[in-house]
C-alpha cells in the first residue's frame, strides 16, 4: 500500500490557521505573561483577526478545492469570512469592557471566540459535510462554552445547558441526514452529491429527500428558524451579552452560509421540495419572530425574537438562489451583523456589574442622560426595522428585490406585512428611550476605548453603507458565485 | 364721452370699489389709533366717493345710445385653469348702475347715521371696516361682469353680514343670529356654485355677455338645462334674499346693530337675490318653469312673511318680516316677467325701508335700546322727527300715493293681474292688505296711544341727534319722490332699464311693457290697490288706537292660530328638529360609533389582536429544554412527511 | 446463518439495553445500559467488517466516554429520588414522544428498506480490507484525503478542553484583588 | 433646467447639515440653537424662492434636474427635478418649515433635538417632492417618518405614544406595500428593456399589463390613501394631530399630508392610468364619503384639534377628487387645494397652538370670548377659518372651486354631493369660531389672556399674505402648474385610450384633457386685446 | 452475508429513534445526554452499514469524526452539567426554566 500524500494547499487555508494559531497563542500568553498581557489580550486577538482580514481580502477571486476538495476558496467564503472577522473583531471590542467587569477576564475566553472563529470559516469553506459537520461543532462547542462562560450565574448556565443538549440533539439528526447522503449518493462531497443526484436524477430517492430534510433540521437549528428556534431566546437571553451580540451575527451568518452552500450546491436539483419547505419556514419564521417580539420585556430575548425574524427574510435569500439571491444573502448578513452588533454593543455600555440593563423599560429616558447613546440605539432599532435610509433597509430592500425578481410576490408582500409588525416593537425601544421618563439612575458609564470604537465604527457602517451600498453591492454581487 | 382727461368716467369704475376697500383698510389698520371722527369721516367718505363716481359713470353712461350702454373693464384673469377662466373684471350697464347709486347712496346716508348711532361703542372702528367692506363687496356683486365674480361679492356680503350681525359678539344670540346667517346663505350658495358649475359646463363661459348672448341659441325655451341652471341660481337668491323657506335668519339677523339692518337686511343685501335673477332675466325667460317657481316663491313669501309681521312685538323684527315679505313681491314681479318691476320696488324699498329700519333704530336709540314695541307708545311728542320720517316711510310701504312704495308695488300688481292671473294678484294684494296693517300697527304702537314706557326710560327719551335726522329726512324725500321715476307714463326707470332686460335684441323679452296695458285697467287697480292699503290702516287704526283693547280678544278668540302665528309658525323649530339635530345627532353616531369604535375600533384591533397573538404564540416558549427538543422533533418530522409525501 | 443469529441476538441486546437506557429511573443504570448498547453495536461492526471502528467503539466511547459519565454521575452524587419529587410539568411531553418515535422508526425504516445504493461500489471491498487490514486503511485516509479534518479535529479537542476546564474550574478566581 | 446650480440639493439638504452642525452644539445653549435652526430655516426658504422665479411656466418638462448615479448596481440614481405640480410644494415646504420652527421658539424640553427631528423632517420632505427616482422617492417618503415620530413622540401631549406608533406603523403599514410594487416595476421595467433603473421618467413609458396595473394601483393606494389620508383610512390622523405639539401638528397638516395625494398625482396616475380609471368610481366615492363624513365628524368635536384634524379629512376629500376626475380644472384645483390646505390648516394649528400655550387645554367648551382679550388673533383666526370654509377671494376658494367645476364635468351627482361639503364645512368651523372667539367670557381663566406677540404675528402675517394672494391672484401659481398638469393628462390620456382600444373598448372615452393650453393663451390675448379696445369688441359681440 | 444490510439501517432507525424519544422524556440532563449519544450510536452504525455497502472507506472515516466530536461534546457538556449543578445543585431539566416566554 503506497501513500501518497496529496500537496497541502496551505495558501487556502492560511486565515484558518492564522486564527488558531492566535488562538492558541493567546492562551499561552495568558497562562505565561498573565501579569503583563492581561489587559492586553483583547487588543492581541483584536490585532490578529483585523490581519486575518487582510489575509483574507487576498483571497478574492482565488476560487480553488484544496485539501482533496474537502475546502474550498472562492468569493462567497471569502465574503463570509470577512463577515465572521468583522463580526468577531467587533465581538472582541466589546466583549473587553464586559468580561472584566464580570471577573471573568480570562485568555480563554479570547481564544474561544477565535475557535469559533475558525469553526465559521470552516463552514463556510466546507466543501464536504465532514468539514463543514466538523467547523459546525467547532463552532457550536466553542459557543456552548461561552453560553456558559460567566459560569456563576445561573442564567449563563442554563443558557449553556440548553444550548448544548439541544445543539448536541440537533447535530444527531443533523449527522443522520449527512449519513443518509452518504448511503445514498455514496460521497460526502457537496459537489459529488449534486453531480450523483443529477445523474440518477431517473428515480425519486426517499433517502435523498429525507437526508435534506434532515440536514435542514440541523441547519434551521443553527440559523434559528421556526420551529428549531426555541433555544435562541433562552439562550440569548442568558448569555453574556457580547456571547450573545456574537452569536446573533457570526454564527448565524455562518448558519447561512452553510445552508445556502449545500443546497445550492450539493442538492440543486431538490429545489423544487425543499424551497417549498423552505417557503413555508420562512413565513413561519419571520411571522413567530416578529409576534413574538412584541411581548418580550427583556431587550436581549426581544433581539432574539427580532433575529429570529431576521433569519426568516434571510431564508427568503435562499429560496430566491441565483446570484441575486446570494448577493443579496451576502449582502443582509453584513447589514444585519453592523446594526444587531451596534445594539448589542449599546446594551453592553449600559450594563452594570451583575446586573445587565436587560429589561426594555431600563432605557426609559436614556434620550435625556446619554443622548449620543441614545441616538446610537435608536438608529441600529431603526436599522433593524428597516426604515431608510440606514443599512439595514437596503439589506431588506435587496432581499425583496430578489424575491420579487423571482416571482416571490407573495413571499415579498409576506415579509413586508412582517417588517411592518416588527417596526412595533423596535419603536417600542425608541419609545422608552424617549419618551418615557427615566426609573432608575443611570450607572456613570465605564466606556472602555474599544467599545467607543465598536460603536463608532457599527453606526458608521450601518449610516454609511446605508446611504452609499454600492460598493458593498457590488462586492457581494461579486461574490455571489459559488464555486 | 371724453373729458379733459382722456378718459371716461367708465374706465374709472374700479375707483366705484376702490374707495370702499381703501376705507375698509384705512379703517381696519389704522382704526384703533385713530380718532373715532376721523374713523367716521373715513368711512363716509370712501362710500361718498363712490357715490359720486358712480354718479358720473351714470352720466356717462348716459351719454351712450340706449343699446350701447354695456362696457366692460377687464383688469386681470383671475382664475385661469384650462378653458376656464375667470375674469376679474366689471361690468357697467343700467341694472348695474342703478344698483351701485342705491348701494352708494343709500350707503353713504346709513354711513352717516351710524356716525350718530354707533358712536358709544368701543369698536368703533371695527363698524366702519365691516361697513366699508360691506359695501365693496356689495359693489363687486353688482359690477361683476361674470357669475364668479359676482360670487364673490355674493359671499363677502354675507361675511360682513355675518360680522355686523354679530358685531356684539358677547352677545350670544347675536354671535348665534350671525353663524345662522351665514349657514343658511350657505345653503343658498350651495346652489349658486352649482348653478355656475352648470352653466360653465353648458356654455364654456361665465362671462354675463357671453352667456346672455349664447343662451338663447343654446338652450330651448323650457330645456331642462335651463330650468335646472335659474332654479339653482335661485335657490342661491332665495337663500340671500330670504325667501321661504331659507328665510329664516333674516329676522334673526336684526341682532345686528340697527343701520347694519337698514343697509344690509333691508337696502341692499337682501336683495342681490332680486338683482341676480334680473341680471339673468335671459335665462330666466328660458325657463317657464322658473319663472312659475320664483313667482309662486315671491307671492308665497310675501304673503307669508306679512302673517307673521301682524303679531309681533319686537319692532324690528317686525320690519324685517316686512322686508322678507317685499322681497317676495319683487320676486313676484320677476318671476311673472316684470323684472324692471322688480328692480323699481327694490330701488323705492330700499329707499322706504332704509328709512324705517333707521326710524327705527332712532327709536331704538332714544329708548336706550329697547326694541319691544309694547313698552313704547306715544312717543310722537318725544322724537317729532323720527315720527313724521317715519310715518311717510310707513305710507310708502303701505302703498299709499303718492309715495314710492304705491308706485311700485301697484304695478307689480298690475304686473300680477296681466302676466299672471288672478291668484297672484290676490296674493299680493291680501299681503298688501296685511302690510297696511301692520306697519300701521307698528306706527300706532310705537308713536300713538299711551306711553307704557317705564320710568327710567321715559326719562332719557330724546330726539336723535343731526347725524341720525339728516339721513332720515333725505331718506323720507327719496321715499316720497322715488316713486316718480316709474311713473306710469314716464317711467324713466323702464325706459333705462329696458336694454338690460333679455340681453337687448332678441325678442323673447318681455319685460317693463306695463304701457301696454290701457290706461282704465291701469288707474282701477291703482284705486282698488289703494283701497286695499287704505283699508289694511283703518283695520290698524280701528284696533291699536280706537280700541286697544280688541287685539288681545281677538288673540285669545284665535288662540291656536295667534300662537302659530306669534311664533313664526314654528318653522325654526321644525327647520331644528329636521335638519339641525338629526345632523349632529348623526354626526355624533358618526363620530362615536363610526369612528371610535368601528373604524378606529377595527385598526385597534388589529393592533390588539397583534399583541393578543404574541401573547399566545410567546406561552409555546416554556424555558424547558424537552419541550424544545420535541417541537424540533414535531417540525423535522413533518418536514420529512411533507417532503416526501406531497412534494 | 452464525451472522445472521449473531446480529439478531446483538441487535435485540442494543434495543433492549438502548430501551433500557431511556427508562432507566437511576441514571448509573442508564449509564451501565449505555456502556452495553455500545459493546454490543462494537460487534455489529465487526459483522460489517469494520474492525477499528469497532475497536474505537469499545476503548474511546465505551471506555473513556461513558467513565467520565459514570464519574460525573458519581461526582454529581445524583440518586434515584432527585428525578422523582415532584410532577412532570408535561404529562401529554411522554405518550406524544412516543408516538413520534414511532412515527420516526416508521419513517426512517421505510426509508432505509426501500432505498438501494445504486452508484459506483469503491475499491474497499471486504476483501480488499483483509488484505490491507482496516486500521491501515483508516490510517491511511486519515493522512491523504482526510488531513484537513484531522487537523481539525485535534483544534475541536483543544478547544473542547479549554471550554472544559474553564467552565469546571471551582470558582472565578477574584482578579488579583 | 439651465440652471447649473444645483438649487433642488442645496435647499433639499441644507437642513440635513444645520443639523448635523446642531449636534455640536450643547444643549444648554437654547438660544443659540433656536437662531441657527431658524438661520438655516430662513436660509433654505430664501434659496428656494428663486425656483419660483426662474421657473419655466411654458414647458412641461421636469426643471431643474440633477441626475447622479447613485447605487448603480441598481440602477438607483439621484435624480430630482421639479415641475408645475410639485414646485408649490416645495415651495410650500420649505415655507412651513421655517413657520414651524419660529412656532417652535416656546418649546423648552430638548430644544436641540427637537430641531434637529424639525431640520431632517424638513429634508425628508422636501426630497419626496423632487425625487424623480422610484427609490430615492421611498427613501425620503419613510426618512421622513422618523422626525415626525420623535416629534410627536417626545414633544407631544399626554398619548402621544399611542398617537406616535400609530402614526408610525400605520403609514409605514401602507408604504411596504408600495415597495414591493415599485419593486415589481422596476424588474417589469428590466424585462421589457433590459435595462435596471428605478428612474422614474424611464418607468412612465412602461406598458404596464391590466392585472398587475390593478394591483400595482392597489399597492400605490394604501400607501397614499393611509398618508393623505383617506376616508376609512383617517383614524390615526385625529389621534396624531391631536398629541402632536403645534409644529407638528402644522407640518403633518401642512405637508405630509400632502405626500399622499402627490403621489397619487405623480405616481398613480402616469403609471397606471388603465387602473386609475377603473378606480375612479370607488375612489372617487370615498373622496366624496369624506367630505360629508369629516365635516359631519369634525362638527361635534369638542377638541380643537380634533376638528381640525377632521376637517383636514374633509378638505382633502375635495384634493382626491380632483385629482381624479382627469381634467385640468380637477387637477388643478387639487393641487391648488393641497396648497390652500396647507396654509389654512396650518395656521388653524399655530392658531389652536397659540391658544393652547395661553390655557393648556384645548377643549372648546373651555374657551369662549376670547376675542375680547385677544382682538389681534381674532382677525387672524377669522380670516383661516373663512380661508378654511372656501370664501371666495381667499384660497380655499380657489381650489375647491375648480375641484368642483372638474368634478362637474365628470360626475354631476359626485359634484353635488361634494358641494354639499361647503355648506358643512361653514356649519362647523364658524360653529367652532362662535364657541370659542364669540359670546361672554365665562371662564374666569380667558380674562387673563394676552393678544398675540410678535413672534406670533410674524408666523400668521406671511400665511394671511399669501392666502389673500392665492384668493384674489392665483394665476402666477395657476400658470404654472399649467403645462405640467397638462401633460400629466395628456399622457395618462393617451395610455388610457391605447388601452382601451387594445381591449377593443371604442366607448367614447370623456376626454380629460381637451388642450387646454392653447385656450388658456388665446384667452390671454383676448383679455390684453379686449382691454384696449373693449366698445368694439362689444359691438363685435352684439351683432 | 446473509444477513441483509438493510437490517443494520432499519437497527440504527430503531436506536435513534429510542435515543430521540429518550431525549424527550428524560428529566435528568445526564440521561438526556446519555440518549443523544445513543443518537450519535446510531449514526455510527448507519455510517458503517452504507460504508459496508458501497465498500468504500469513507464512512468509517466519518463514524471516527463522529466520535472524536463526541468525546469533544462530552467533556464539554459534562463540563456544563457540573458547573450549573453547583449554582442549582440540580439537573432535572423541568427545573432549569427561569428563562422561558
Amino acid at each position: 500500500m503506497e501513500i501518497v500524500i496529496p500537496p497541502f494547499d496551505l495558501k487556502s487555508i492560511s486565515p484558518i490557521m492564522s486564527i488558531s494559531i492566535a488562538a492558541i497563542f493567546i492562551l499561552l500568553i495568558d497562562v505565561f505573561f498573565r501579569r503583563t498581557f492581561k489587559d492586553r489580550l483583547g487588543y492581541i486577538s483584536f490585532l490578529v483577526v483585523i490581519a486575518t482580514g487582510f489575509v483574507v481580502y487576498t483571497q478574492i477571486g482565488q476560487n480553488v478545492y484544496s485539501f482533496s476538495n474537502m475546502f474550498v476558496v472562492d468569493n462567497y467564503s471569502v465574503f463570509f469570512n470577512l463577515i465572521f472577522l468583522l463580526s468577531t473583531a467587533l465581538v472582541i471590542l466589546m466583549s473587553d469592557n464586559y468580561i472584566k467587569q464580570e471577573g471573568v477576564n480570562y485568555g480563554e475566553y479570547y481564544t474561544l471566540i477565535l475557535f469559533a472563529t475558525v469553526g465559521m470559516m470552516l463552514m463556510a469553506g466546507g466543501a464536504d459535510l465532514l468539514t463543514i459537520f466538523l467547523g459546525i461543532e467547532m463552532m457550536s462547542i466553542s459557543l456552548y462554552v461561552l453560553a456558559g462562560f460567566t459560569r456563576d450565574k445561573l442564567r449563563s448556565n442554563e443558557a449553556s445547558l440548553k444550548y448544548f443538549l439541544l445543539g448536541a440533539f440537533v447535530t444527531g439528526f443533523m449527522l443522520y441526514g449527512i449519513a443518509m447522503l452518504y448511503g445514498a449518493t455514496g460521497t460526502t462531497n457537496l459537489k459529488e452529491i449534486a453531480t450523483f443526484i443529477t445523474e440518477n436524477s431517473g428515480q425519486l430517492n426517499p433517502m435523498i429527500v429525507v437526508g435534506a430534510s434532515l440536514l435542514i433540521i440541523g441547519f434551521g437549528f443553527k440559523i434559528a428558524c421556526v420551529p428549531f428556534h426555541k433555544w435562541s431566546p433562552d439562550v440569548y437571553e442568558g448569555s453574556p451579552t457580547p456571547v450573545t451580540a456574537f452569536m446573533s451575527t457570526g454564527p448565524k451568518a455562518a448558519g447561512f452560509a452553510v445552508f445556502l452552500r449545500v443546497f445550492l450546491v450539493a442538492l440543486p436539483d431538490l429545489e423544487p421540495k425543499w424551497s417549498i419547505i423552505l417557503w413555508v419556514l420562512a413565513v413561519i419564521t419571520m411571522t413567530v419572530g416578529n409576534l413574538v417580539a412584541i411581548s418580550q420585556t427583556n431587550i436581549k430575548r426581544m433581539l432574539a425574537y427580532s433575529s429570529i425574524a431576521h433569519a426568516g427574510y434571510a431564508l427568503v435569500a435562499i429560496i430566491v438562489g441565483g446570484e441575486f439571491g446570494i448577493a443579496s444573502l451576502l449582502f443582509y448578513m453584513l447589514a444585519y451583523t453592523f446594526m444587531n452588533l451596534g445594539a448589542f454593543a449599546i446594551i453592553i455600555v449600559l450594563g452594570k456589574k451583575g446586573e445587565e440593563n436587560a429589561n426594555i423599560e431600563d432605557f426609559s429616558g436614556l434620550g435625556y442622560k446619554h443622548p449620543l447613546l441614545a441616538i446610537a440605539m435608536c438608529i441600529f432599532m431603526f436599522s433593524l426595522a428597516g426604515i431608510p435610509p440606514l443599512i439595514g433597509f437596503i439589506g431588506k430592500f435587496y432581499i425583496f428585490s430578489a424575491a420579487i425578481k423571482s416571482g416571490f410576490i407573495v413571499l415579498a408582500v409576506i415579509g413586508m406585512i412582517n417588517s411592518v409588525i416588527s417596526v412595533y416593537y423596535y419603536l417600542r425601544v425608541t419609545v422608552v428611550i424617549y419618551m418615557k421618563k427615566p426609573i432608575r439612575e443611570f450607572s456613570p458609564l465605564s466606556l472602555s476605548p474599544l467599545i467607543i470604537v465598536a460603536i463608532i465604527f457599527t453606526i458608521c457602517g450601518t449610516v454609511y453603507f446605508g446611504i452609499f451600498p454600492s460598493k458593498i453591492i457590488a462586492f457581494a454581487q461579486q461574490s455571489a458565485v459559488l464555486y | 364721452m371724453l373729458n379733459q382727461f382722456g378718459i371716461t368716467f367708465l374706465d374709472l369704475i374700479g375707483f366705484v370699489i376702490l374707495f370702499p376697500l381703501a376705507g375698509t383698510i384705512i379703517n381696519g389698520f389704522l382704526g384703533k389709533r385713530l380718532s373715532k371722527s376721523i374713523v367716521g369721516y373715513v368711512g363716509c367718505a370712501a362710500i361718498g366717493l363712490s357715490f359720486i363716481v358712480a354718479l358720473f359713470v351714470l352720466l356717462d353712461l348716459l351719454k351712450l345710445s340706449p343699446e350701447h350702454r354695456v362696457f366692460e373693464k377687464e383688469y386681470f384673469t383671475w382664475i385661469g385653469s384650462g378653458a376656464f377662466r375667470a375674469i376679474a373684471g366689471l361690468q357697467v350697464d343700467p341694472l348695474s348702475v342703478v344698483m351701485i347709486l342705491v348701494v352708494t347712496g343709500v350707503g353713504f346716508l346709513i354711513h352717516v347715521y351710524s356716525i350718530g348711532y354707533m358712536h358709544e361703542d368701543k369698536s368703533f372702528y371695527r363698524y366702519f371696516t365691516y361697513l366699508n367692506l360691506f359695501t365693496f363687496s356689495m359693489l363687486i356683486l353688482v359690477l361683476a361682469n361674470n357669475f364668479l365674480l359676482m360670487f364673490i361679492g355674493w359671499e363677502g356680503v354675507g361675511l360682513c353680514s355675518y360680522l355686523l350681525i354679530g358685531f356684539w359678539f358677547e352677545k350670544k344670540s347675536a354671535s348665534a343670529a350671525g353663524m345662522k346667517a351665514f349657514i343658511v346663505n350657505r345653503v343658498g350658495d350651495f346652489g349658486f356654485i352649482l348653478a355656475i358649475l352648470l352653466i360653465f359646463v353648458t356654455f364654456g363661459t361665465i362671462d354675463f355677455t357671453e352667456v346672455f348672448h349664447a343662451a338663447p341659441e343654446h338652450l330651448q325655451i323650457g330645456s331642462i338645462v335651463a330650468a335646472t341652471i335659474t332654479l339653482l341660481l335661485f335657490v342661491g337668491a332665495v337663500g340671500k334674499s330670504a325667501q321661504i323657506p331659507l328665510y329664516t335668519w333674516l329676522p334673526d339677523a336684526m341682532e345686528g346693530p340697527t343701520p347694519v339692518s337698514a343697509l344690509i337686511h333691508a337696502a341692499t343685501m337682501v336683495t342681490a337675490g332680486v338683482y341676480m335673477v334680473v341680471r339673468c332675466n335671459v335665462l330666466y325667460t328660458l325657463s317657464p318653469f322658473t319663472m312659475t317657481v320664483v313667482a309662486v316663491i315671491g307671492g308665497a313669501t310675501a304673503l307669508f312673511a306679512a302673517s307673521i309681521g301682524l303679531v309681533q312685538n319686537d319692532i324690528k323684527r317686525v320690519l324685517a318680516y316686512s322686508t322678507v315679505s317685499q322681497i317676495g313681491y319683487m320676486f313676484l314681479a320677476c318671476g311673472l316677467g316684470g323684472f324692471i318691476t322688480g328692480v323699481f320696488h327694490l330701488v323705492t324699498h330700499a329707499f322706504f325701508k332704509a328709512l324705517l329700519f333707521l326710524g327705527s333704530g332712532s327709536v331704538i336709540h332714544g329708548l336706550g335700546g329697547e326694541q319691544d314695541m309694547r313698552k313704547m307708545g306715544a312717543l310722537k311728542k318725544y322724537m317729532p322727527i323720527t315720527y313724521i320720517t317715519f310715518f311717510i316711510g310707513t305710507l310708502a310701504i303701505a302703498g299709499i300715493p303718492p309715495f314710492a312704495g304705491f308706485f311700485s308695488k301697484d304695478e307689480i300688481l298690475l304686473e300680477a293681474y296681466t302676466k299672471g292671473s288672478l291668484f297672484f294678484w290676490g296674493l299680493g294684494a291680501i299681503a298688501a292688505l296685511l302690510t297696511a296693517f301692520y306697519m300701521f300697527r307698528l306706527l300706532f304702537m310705537t308713536f300713538h296711544g299711551k306711553s307704557k314706557m317705564t320710568k327710567r326710560v321715559e326719562e332719557h327719551v330724546h330726539e336723535s341727534p343731526n347725524s341720525i335726522l339728516f339721513p332720515l329726512i333725505v331718506l323720507a324725500v327719496l321715499s316720497v319722490l322715488g316713486g316718480f321715476l316709474g311713473f306710469p307714463t314716464l317711467s324713466v326707470i323702464n325706459e333705462f332699464l329696458a336694454p338690460v332686460i333679455g340681453a337687448g335684441h332678441h325678442g323673447l323679452a318681455h319685460g317693463g311693457e306695463s304701457h301696454h296695458v290701457s290706461s282704465n285697467l291701469m288707474f282701477s287697480m291703482m284705486g282698488i290697490s289703494t283701497g286695499i292699503a287704505i283699508v289694511g290702516i283703518v283695520v290698524a287704526y280701528v284696533m291699536y288706537i280706537s280700541r286697544p283693547e280688541l287685539p288681545g280678544v281677538i288673540a285669545k278668540r284665535f288662540k291656536g292660530i295667534y300662537n302659530i302665528i306669534l311664533n313664526k309658525y314654528f318653522v325654526d323649530e321644525i327647520y331644528d328638529a329636521t335638519f339641525v339635530k338629526p345632523t349632529l345627532r348623526a354626526s355624533n353616531i358618526l363620530w362615536k360609533v363610526v369612528d371610535v369604535k368601528i373604524i378606529d375600533g377595527f385598526v385597534n384591533a388589529v393592533g390588539r389582536l397583534t399583541v393578543l397573538k404574541s401573547e399566545v404564540l410567546r406561552l409555546f416558549q416554556t424555558g424547558l429544554v424537552r419541550n424544545y427538543a420535541f417541537s424540533i422533533m414535531l417540525g423535522g418530522i413533518i418536514i420529512i412527511i411533507c417532503s416526501i409525501l406531497f412534494l | 446463518m452464525l451472522e445472521s443469529l449473531l446480529f439478531i441476538i446483538m441487535s435485540l441486546i442494543t434495543i433492549a439495553c438502548a430501551i433500557g437506557v431511556v427508562f432507566q429511573k437511576n441514571p448509573i443504570y442508564s449509564a451501565v445500559f449505555l456502556i452495553q448498547t455500545m459493546v454490543s453495536l462494537a460487534v455489529l461492526y465487526v459483522l460489517l467488517h469494520a474492525q477499528f471502528v469497532a475497536a474505537v467503539q469499545v476503548m474511546v466511547y465505551a471506555g473513556a466516554i461513558m467513565v467520565i459519565f459514570v464519574f460525573v454521575i458519581m461526582l454529581l452524587n445524583l440518586n434515584k429520588n432527585d428525578m422523582e419529587d415532584g410532577k412532570t410539568k408535561m404529562p401529554m411531553q411522554k405518550p406524544a414522544a412516543i408516538i413520534l418515535g414511532l412515527v420516526l422508526v416508521v419513517m426512517i425504516g421505510v426509508v432505509m428498506t426501500r432505498t438501494i445504493y445504486q452508484g459506483a461500489q469503491g475499491e474497499y471491498t471486504p476483501e480488499v480490507m483483509d488484505q490491507i487490514g482496516n486500521t491501515q486503511l483508516v490510517g491511511k485516509m486519515l493522512f491523504t484525503k482526510y488531513v484537513l479534518p484531522f487537523e481539525i479535529a485535534s483544534i475541536l479537542l483543544f478547544a473542547a478542553i479549554v471550554g472544559a476546564i474553564i467552565l469546571a474550574k471551582k470558582q472565578i478566581i477574584k482578579e488579583e484583588k | 433646467m439651465n440652471c447649473d446650480c444645483p438649487i433642488l440639493t442645496i435647499v433639499t439638504f441644507l437642513p440635513l447639515f444645520g443639523a448635523i452642525f446642531l449636534l455640536f452644539i450643547k444643549g444648554e445653549e437654547q438660544e443659540k440653537i433656536k437662531r441657527i435652526a431658524l438661520a438655516v430655516a430662513i436660509i433654505d426658504f430664501i434659496i428656494s424662492l428663486p425656483l419660483f422665479i426662474l421657473f419655466k411656466s411654458d414647458t412641461s418638462e421636469f426643471q431643474f434636474v440633477q441626475s447622479v448615479p447613485w447605487i448603480k448596481e441598481f440602477g438607483i440614481s439621484y435624480h430630482v427635478g421639479i415641475d408645475g405640480i410639485s414646485l408649490f410644494l416645495f415651495l410650500l415646504t420649505s415655507f412651513l418649515s421655517l413657520i414651524c420652527i419660529l412656532a417652535s421658539w416656546n418649546i423648552k424640553d430638548r430644544i436641540k433635538e427637537y430641531m434637529i427631528a424639525m431640520l431632517v423632517l424638513q429634508t425628508g420632505m422636501l426630497g419626496v417632492f423632487i425625487s424623480l427616482d422610484l427609490f430615492l422617492f421611498y427613501m425620503f417618503w419613510e426618512l421622513m417618518l422618523i422626525p415626525m415620530y420623535l416629534i410627536i413622540g417626545v414633544w407631544g401631549g399626554p398619548r402621544r405614544i399611542y398617537a406616535t406608533i400609530k402614526f408610525f406603523v400605520y403609514t409605514m403599514a401602507g408604504s411596504v406595500l408600495m415597495l414591493v410594487a415599485i419593486l415589481f416595476l422596476y424588474f417589469m421595467h428590466y424585462n421589457e428593456t433590459g435595462e435596471y433603473t428605478f428612474d422614474l421618467l424611464k418607468i412612465y413609458n412602461l406598458d404596464i399589463p391590466l392585472g398587475a396595473q390593478f394591483w400595482l394601483f392597489l399597492a400605490f393606494f394604501f400607501a397614499f390613501a393611509i398618508k393623505v389620508p383617506m376616508f376609512p383610512f383617517h383614524t390615526w390622523l385625529p389621534d396624531a394631530h391631536v398629541e402632536a405639539p403645534t409644529a407638528g401638528s402644522v407640518i403633518l397638516a401642512g405637508v405630509l399630508l400632502k405626500m399622499g395625494t402627490y403621489g397619487f398625482v405623480r405616481f398613480s396616475l402616469p403609471l397606471f392610468p388603465y387602473a386609475s380609471h377603473q378606480f375612479v368610481p370607488l375612489i372617487t366615492w370615498l373622496a366624496v364619503a369624506g367630505i360629508i363624513y369629516g365635516a359631519l365628524v369634525a362638527m361635534v368635536q369638542e377638541d380643537l384639534k380634533k376638528l381640525v384634524a377632521y376637517s383636514s379629512v374633509s378638505h382633502l376629500g375635495f384634493v382626491i377628487l380632483g385629482i381624479f376626475v382627469f381634467n385640468i380644472q380637477g387637477m388643478e384645483g387639487g393641487i391648488l387645494q393641497m396648497i390652500n390646505h396647507g396654509l389654512s390648516t396650518g395656521a388653524l394649528f399655530l392658531i389652536v397652538g397659540m391658544l393652547y400655550e395661553r390655557r393648556h387645554t384645548r377643549l372648546i367648551a373651555d374657551y369662549g370670548g376670547v376675542t375680547k382679550k385677544m382682538p389681534i388673533l381674532a382677525i387672524f383666526f377669522m380670516v383661516m377659518t373663512l380661508s378654511s370654509i372656501g370664501l371666495p377671494g381667499l384660497n380655499g376658494f380657489v381650489g375647491e372651486f375648480l375641484v368642483l367645476l372638474g368634478t362637474f364635468k365628470s360626475n354631476v351627482l359626485i359634484a353635488v354631493i361634494a358641494t354639499t361639503g361647503v355648506i358643512l364645512s361653514a356649519c362647523y368651523m364658524l360653529w367652532m369660531f362662535q364657541r370659542v372667539m364669540f359670546n361672554k367670557i365665562t371662564n374666569p381663566e380667558n380674562s387673563k389672556l394676552k393678544d398675540i406677540n410678535r413672534r406670533e404675528l410674524a408666523l400668521l402675517l406671511p400665511i394671511t399674505i399669501l392666502i389673500f394672494w392665492i384668493g384674489i391672484y392665483p394665476k402666477p401659481l395657476l400658470s404654472r402648474m399649467d403645462a405640467s398638469v397638462n401633460h400629466l393628462l395628456t399622457q395618462v390620456d393617451e395610455k388610457y385610450k391605447t388601452t382601451l382600444s387594445r381591449l377593443g373598448k371604442n366607448e367614447d372615452v370623456l376626454l380629460a384633457s381637451e388642450s387646454k393650453r392653447e385656450d388658456y393663451k388665446t384667452s390671454e390675448v383676448r383679455i390684453s386685446e379686449s382691454s384696449q379696445n373693449p366698445v368694439k369688441r362689444l359691438i363685435k359681440l352684439w351683432k | 452475508m446473509e444477513v441483509p444490510l438493510t437490517w443494520y439501517l432499519v437497527l440504527s432507525g430503531i436506536l435513534f429513534s429510542i435515543g430521540a424519544v429518550g431525549v424527550l422524556i428524560n428529566r435528568n440532563a445526564l440521561v438526556i445526554f446519555m440518549c443523544i449519544e445513543l443518537m450519535l450510536n446510531a449514526v455510527n452504525l448507519a455510517f458503517v452499514t452504507f460504508s459496508r455497502q458501497q465498500n468504500s472507506m469513507d464512512g468509517q472515516i466519518f463514524v471516527f469524526f463522529i466520535m472524536t466530536v463526541a468525546a469533544a461534546e462530552a467533556v464539554v457538556g459534562l463540563a456544563i452539567i457540573i458547573a450549573l449543578f453547583r449554582n442549582k445543585a440540580t439537573i432535572n431539566v423541568d427545573d432549569i426554566n427561569i428563562m422561558k416566554w
